[in-house]
């Protein structure tokens, strides 16, 4: 076996050494009734060329699905990787060095998380970030729990119901059976905002944190300013969840505006979309709040001869220190996710992530008006968007299915996740939609609207 | 063997220093271009007011493709990983990965699948998902599984929530987890995420957990155990069969953490001991790489009686046809979004296919004569944390070096001048001052006689000069950092008098 | 600018020695599986007579997958590269080679093309080497290209047959070869290999050839003058309108030796002065990865009186399809099997891509602007071989540090200590001690500065512990090693004994 | 632009320096009248993506052309290549550095050439081997000059018609106008072997050398060691070129039989045919012969220390040091191809090597026996081979155009290379042939032939 390096003479020799007769030896101390007699049912080991076959041709079943005509988001972004984003990936001292818990032999990966903490704080506009989460939804629950920590007499979190449904679906099972702590859902009004009275009503001095997306999964762009004001106010902490990653090129951060928790999901930053995982949290807050916080940490220090070097740090917060009163259960984060992103935002740089979010800007409000040009598509909410939003189409669900055989994939039909949002479609496009595929959505739009 | 001197002759580097990327590039300058645009002049203060937008990203680099190629590349060096040298981190499982995973979680039509994708264009992802259902299931001989966990804390959290979610549902709700001092941190925390109260069960002197040590704590409140088996001191719980009996006996559950689960392949089943639920951690038992902390993926297996609690969606197939299913009432809802760490579970599976049945077999095989190999070579010179037969991993204890004021510490700093990757140390608790080592079975015979020689150098570096130990690393980029003041001036992002 | 210590701290070092691939590996062992053997038994003595079998391959390796992984990753970080630190080897050009173009040339419908797939099936890649030749006769002002030499001094050797075949077919086969002094080895090795006698041109105090030197050598029996332009001191050669006028009066060719046209692109061409033939050395201006020493890339480009001498197959366009013709009765024939590296050209042209017309003019403006400011900031201290302007690579001498008995090889290999590998030194002969530098316009002010404090801190060493630079380097994985004994008891190959 | 650093700042700071107003100012010695004025007519530059697409448009533009039911051989060979070798050969500080004229931070790369020096004298059964020729074709001309360098006074040398026609053509090229030494063509017997009458016929004392293919273009095994006695009666030397290195794994070395220079196209040994280059020039010779060798060759010695080391040896037989009188004029060689080779046969090592050979012997010669199934359909030569092999098949053209119709290449039709080879085919077979598509070809070879 290629991988496994024994030869019947290593083993003889290995078991010489150890004075028994048989590998079988080494297991016979195992309860006789669980040791498996029986081989296991799978198929016998292929060779490479085997495995590449096997794997392309499943590869290549994703049937009439094709990128170009796709318009899909909704808390996956297609977005263009620069391939060195890949190659640094690939590199394997990277790849294959695990937690850096010896820190003299893993500068590498310290020096990157800490970079990447540099990186994502600033974008987020906060003061600390964290060595990464697995993904967006499961950061926006720990940061409800971590809310929950700094005002832990508090009761309740206000989770806007605009907020991806998927991120509140995982908020909403880190919190069952979380002691002291329930969800209270707020609804949006015309623009699609958070609704300023529902807001007033249920903020009060049993809320520990207020939730919102920004953009929220409508696209809206959050007024996270006013929110972080009532919030304020009430003693509460603001909550930012960003599904798309790219809006904060452009979009105030939410940290200037008030938030004191800001998440994202960094998919979007030279991550594949790769049906949907691995994706990367980002995790910021202000800096008195950092020993309430979920996650490795990344410090700078000095070595014994004074040079700099970087080490985790304030890990008194962690399982493996905290144990039961830690304040997360994670251990094995989304390291060479955050690499990726790291590499990415440096390339993109300051003015690359900036022209970036514009292209998208740009593009999807051609889009946009290329789809309103069929009589009775409109868009559902008259606000500002940063590269998807809601329109109302005639028999959304109908007119999505035609596209999708005329080889288009219109968004979503978000009836799926919210029953009260009758033929609206979410659709979203980056900087890799072209005019051509734009312009094409709005003829064949045209044509299925009928 | 040669010993490294003090100080080194010349370093084995060619590359010196490497700032921060935040002190490198100038004003202006890019590594990046967007692809032409072609849609029509647009007034960008209408699509987007300037009030929503923000000032510049100040303190974003501003480098050149060659810059950043150069910075990650000179960084890379800096760090050891399994791929140069033996990484014998104990309980993570550091085995070879193989290449030709990379490569399949490249296919394009895998990498850039989007998760919203209409089922019917995504045969192909939904098909690999549900074989690789069907392999974890086989090989752990549970019932039913769910891949949508990022890690194994997040599918030790899964897995109490099924069984927070089956008591519920019984309707009786309980309070406590039983959870022994030997076990891995990330237990305890997922325990308490639930809201449970943990109780420790005592591990014997022996390093086994005993039938009747459990008893003893088990009572009604009990809603579950959590068991990690082999346990993380290398030993099979051999009393696993009474153990589980004496949970279900209460109406309790057990958990298993299948961390260790790269000693159990072919051997046997998890499902066979009892255990209700368990995680897989696939990278480290189905060797996807660790990534310097992550990616990894934490299915959970599950018995029958708590599939019914399993994350949403799940895959079902009607005629020949896969499809996303949100249709489970009872379920626990989601922990993350979409299906799981997707492009870690296509080099899982990858992996399977490699190995065959048998070929898991043989790793298993390998990794435990290799830990008792290892074991064998050092415990006549090093303490053994217990006399008990390991597994794939041993741990052995600084108690017969107390007295010359070396530390645990001080040994694996040493090991980096000998070249290779430090042991995991002071874990398990329950061993003083543990040294827990697992080589893995894509070691060579020569490599772990390298280790064992390297260590038992260093053991007689104990005796003979202790001060050096304290002193080391000699070799590596740094020398010893000081922790204490990263801890205590905190400095986590780099700031803009640091680049000057 | 920290000054390396001597001997130095702790190296960076994270990797240590690295036996030959021969010393590792076990009797048995494999890094490989065959795809299953689904064909029928046959009888293999029948298909292949045992006469004709080999004995086993004995002193071949028999290593794991993941001992080849290890071996090669640790041997990698034992190299110096450009995508690690400054390259600045004068002549190499060892500018950033874009990643992207790596993918490009691994794409499979061009990886994996057989060389004879009907031409109807091959157009894509017909097309992109039809489209590669005219962008190179555009840069270069040349009117045909063929891209089949596989290297620089491939083209050399190319373009010399097609002077001998120019004047073999006017019935004049001529002698001589005039060659400046300063030419590159690969020229008067390549018209000697063309059957020519080399006469050497003499290469003025100032650098330059001058029109009146080559004037005076030529006569009825000088086939052609091989002159490079810029020149080997990074001199662009200003009276080579009156040099190839000279040559051309006599019924003689010029034979333009073009692997400096890093300094020329969109700046002036070889065209246009005269150049009858040149080569292109495509590692170098068009960023293909040297490769620790190739593949390279070495077409060649010809004024039309040549072009009936290209080697064959040569790209021919009928209506909309491209195809191979052999039909030249007058070629020179083939240099290489099939049509060049192709891998290369497929770099090359992703790297114009995304130069464009106006970028490749900017690469070459800022290859001679870091060229000029190095030399800048450096005359002051080391002796220039010239006053002369310079264009895209400077060359010092050693005369001002005779006296100190540091020779330039000592401050190459100091060079090494402060994280940079050497410029190209002892070249061009014509220059005592040269010291050529080519930064090319991939580096940063920011590195050239870096660069320079580093060769002026190695200067102030000169002055004050000149011992120290004859021991350097001193942080690298060996040091200075042994030539002679290399040379007068060579050991090329492992040998058993060794392994052991 | 990307791969440039100046920003316009960085320009005006080194201009100052320069003390000159403008990038212009320092061309400004250039002849007024070659100074370009007119930008190059070339499209303007294309953003990553773009490129992309661009080129993998012109990649998947191959229309028709399968892999699996190609059965081209005939000097390029289609094998597996496990991606480790692909991996390595991506390591940027393989990639990216150059020839290791300093060592002391070379030694990555000079450590690989000394293991490929031992692997490639270890196949070919010779005692030195070389850092690497350009390929096959171009390392046999080299060859022939270091014959004739050993044996000056010779004046000729006798190559088989039989060995591939391009490795003769360029043979011939180098020889033109090299003085003293001509090319005298030998041809075969009605096995394919070269014709034991012609070579005594022509093997006289003016002889420095005899050329021939193992396996010979036709894919038949010549008999190197009678021909090696030959020559050596007649004071000649013997060079045995090798266009499908797997051979070499089940074969008789050619320094066994007696060759004294042996070369080889490497390609088949881990390189992707890449529409025929790069290739790999394998070259080894008698060690007495080595001070007449070509290219670069790298020992190994001791630094300082005492520590064993590699550097680039015996240099006094190249360009840069002889000039004119050099063994050869390359320089920049395939080193990454070397590379390639190496991990490639680390990997498959001293079993798998020789596996893969006799998978190559079994797959073609199940194809040989499916394709002579068709009335008509013969071997061409009696003789053993390796992989590949001449058949007569009737209207061989017409036949072989109706098999590319039908989605086969059925190799190729011989007579484009030896007008007096009439319907004849080349075709050859590896181990990446299936049973499926070997006995489909029988097939459409049965319904082709009419
Ligand atoms: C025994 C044990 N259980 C659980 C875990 C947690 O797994 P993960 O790090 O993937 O969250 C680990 C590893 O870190 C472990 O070793
Ligand atoms: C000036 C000059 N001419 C010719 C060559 C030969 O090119 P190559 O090494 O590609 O054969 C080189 C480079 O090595 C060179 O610098």
């Amino acid at each position: 076996m290629r991988y496994i390096p024994h030869t019947e003479h290593d083993i003889q020799a290995m078991l010489a050494v150890l004075g028994v007769d048989s590998v079988e030896a080494l297991i016979r101390h195992l309860p006789e009734d669980l040791r498996q007699r029986a081989s296991l049912k799978l198929a016998p080991g292929l060779a490479e060329s085997e495995i590449s076959k096997r794997l392309t041709a499943l590869a290549e079943q994703q049937t009439g699905y094709s990128p170009e005509q796709s318009f899909l988001g909704a808390g996956a972004y297609p977005h263009l990787v620069p391939v060195v984003v890949d190659q640094m990936v690939q590199r394997a001292e990277f790849a294959t060095a695990y937690t850096p818990y010896q820190p003299e032999v893993s500068q590498g990966t310290l020096q990157v998380i800490f970079e990447f903490q540099s990186l994502v704080a600033s974008l987020l506009g906060l003061e600390v970030a964290n060595a990464s989460m697995y993904d967006g939804a499961s950061a926006s629950a720990e940061a409800v729990l971590m809310a929950k920590r700094i005002l832990p007499k508090r009761s309740r979190v206000l989770v806007a119901r605009s907020l991806h449904p998927q991120y509140r679906q995982v908020i909403q099972t880190y919190l069952d059976g979380f002691p002291g702590l329930s969800l209270v859902e707020l609804g949006w009004d015309e623009t699609g905002r958070l609704e300023p009275a529902a807001l007033a009503r249920h903020l009060d001095e049993r809320v520990c944190g207020v939730v919102v997306g920004y953009p929220n999964v409508f696209g809206v762009i959050e007024d996270i300013a006013a929110i972080g004001r009532s919030a304020r106010d009430a003693g509460a902490l603001t909550l930012s969840v960003t599904p798309e990653s790219v809006a904060l090129g452009i979009l105030k951060s939410p940290g200037e505006l008030g938030a004191d928790i800001a998440v994202a999901e960094g998919q979007s930053l030279g991550i594949p979309l790769s049906y949907g995982g691995p994706g990367l949290g980002l995790f910021a807050c202000r800096s008195r709040y950092v020993r309430n916080m979920p996650g490795r940490l990344v410090g700078e220090t000095v070595d014994q001869e004074g040079r700099s070097g970087f080490v985790l740090t304030l890990a008194t917060r962690e399982q493996h220190i905290r144990r039961e009163r830690a304040t997360s259960n994670i251990c094995t984060n989304h390291g060479l996710c955050a690499l990726a992103a790291t590499v990415f935002l440096c390339l993109l740089g300051k003015q690359g992530l900036r022209e970036l979010a514009l292209r998208n800007v740009k593009n999807s409000h051609y889009l946009a008006e290329a789809l309103q040009q069929t009589a009775g598509v409109q868009p559902r909410f008259p606000s500002p968007f940063f590269n998807e939003w809601v329109l109302t189409v005639p028999q959304a669900r109908q007119v999505w299915a035609r596209l999708k055989e005329r080889g288009v994939i219109a968004g979503i039909v978000l009836e799926d996740w919210y029953a009260d949002l009758r033929d609206c479609l979410l659709v979203c496009a980056t900087e890799l939609h072209t005019r051509e595929a734009i312009e094409r959505f709005g003829q064949q739009l045209r044509q299925a609207v009928v | 063997m040669k010993t490294p001197a003090r100080p080194p002759g010349p370093g084995k580097r060619t590359v010196l220093n490497e700032p921060l990327i935040s002190a490198r590039g100038s004003v202006g300058r890019v590594g990046y271009a967007l692809p032409r645009d072609d849609i029509p002049e647009r007034d960008q203060a209408r699509d987007l007011p300037a009030a929503l937008c923000r000032e510049a990203l100040d303190d974003f680099p501003e480098v050149s493709e060659g810059e950043v190629v150069r910075h990650f590349t000179r960084l890379s060096q800096w760090n050891m990983s399994a791929a140069t040298t033996l990484y014998p981190l104990g309980s993570c499982t550091m085995k070879y990965n193989p290449v030709v995973n990379e490569y399949m979680a490249r296919l394009p039509g895998l990498a850039q699948l989007h998760p919203l994708t209409p089922d019917d264009q995504a045969q192909g992802a939904l098909m690999l998902l549900a074989e690789l259902e069907r392999c974890l299931a086989e090989i752990s001989g549970m019932d039913a599984i769910s891949l949508q966990p990022a890690a194994g804390a997040q599918g030790e959290l899964t897995g109490m929530k099924l069984v927070r979610a089956y008591h519920q549902d019984r309707g009786t709700p309980r309070k406590k987890v039983l959870i022994p001092a030997s076990a891995h941190g990330t237990n305890p925390a997922s325990a308490a995420l639930c809201g449970y109260d943990v109780a420790q069960v005592a591990t014997g002197a022996d390093g086994l957990l005993s039938a009747d040590a459990v008893a003893s704590c088990t009572d009604a409140e009990v809603a579950a155990l959590m068991v990690t088996n082999p346990n993380t001191l290398g030993l099979f719980e051999r009393e696993i069969l009474r153990i589980t009996d004496v949970l279900h006996a209460h109406g309790a559950l057990v958990y298993m953490d299948g961390a260790n689960l790269n000693a159990l392949m072919g051997v046997a089943k998890p499902g066979h001991m009892g255990a209700d639920v368990i995680q897989f951690n696939l990278h480290k038992t189905f060797s996807t790489p660790h990534g310097g902390g992550g990616p990894g993926a934490g299915p959970v297996g599950v018995k029958k009686i708590l599939e019914p609690y399993l994350p949403i969606p799940r895959i079902v197939r009607q005629n020949d046809t896969w499809s996303w299913s949100d249709a489970a009432p009872k379920s626990i809802g989601r922990v993350r979004s979409f299906y799981g760490n997707f492009g870690i579970l296509v080099r899982a599976y990858a992996y399977i296919l490699a190995m065959g049945g048998d070929g898991l077999t043989h790793a298993t095989r390998m990794a435990i004569l290799n830990a008792n190999y290892l074991r064998k070579r050092l415990e006549s010179v090093y303490t053994l944390a217990t006399q008990e037969p390991c597994m794939h991993e041993c741990v052995f204890s600084d108690r017969s070096f107390h007295q010359t004021g070396v530390k645990t510490l001080d040994i694996a700093k040493r090991l980096l001048d000998y070249g290779f990757y430090a042991p995991t140390i002071y874990f398990p608790l329950v061993v003083s001052g543990a040294l827990m080592i697992e080589p893995t079975e894509t070691e060579t015979k020569e490599t772990l006689d390298e280790f064992a020689d390297a260590l038992l150098a260093i053991a007689q570096e104990i005796t003979d000069q202790p001060d050096l130990l304290k002193q080391a690393p000699f070799t590596t980029p740094v020398s010893r950092l000081d922790e204490t003041r990263a801890a205590r001036r905190p400095v986590l992002r780099w700031s803009r008098s640091q680049d000057s």
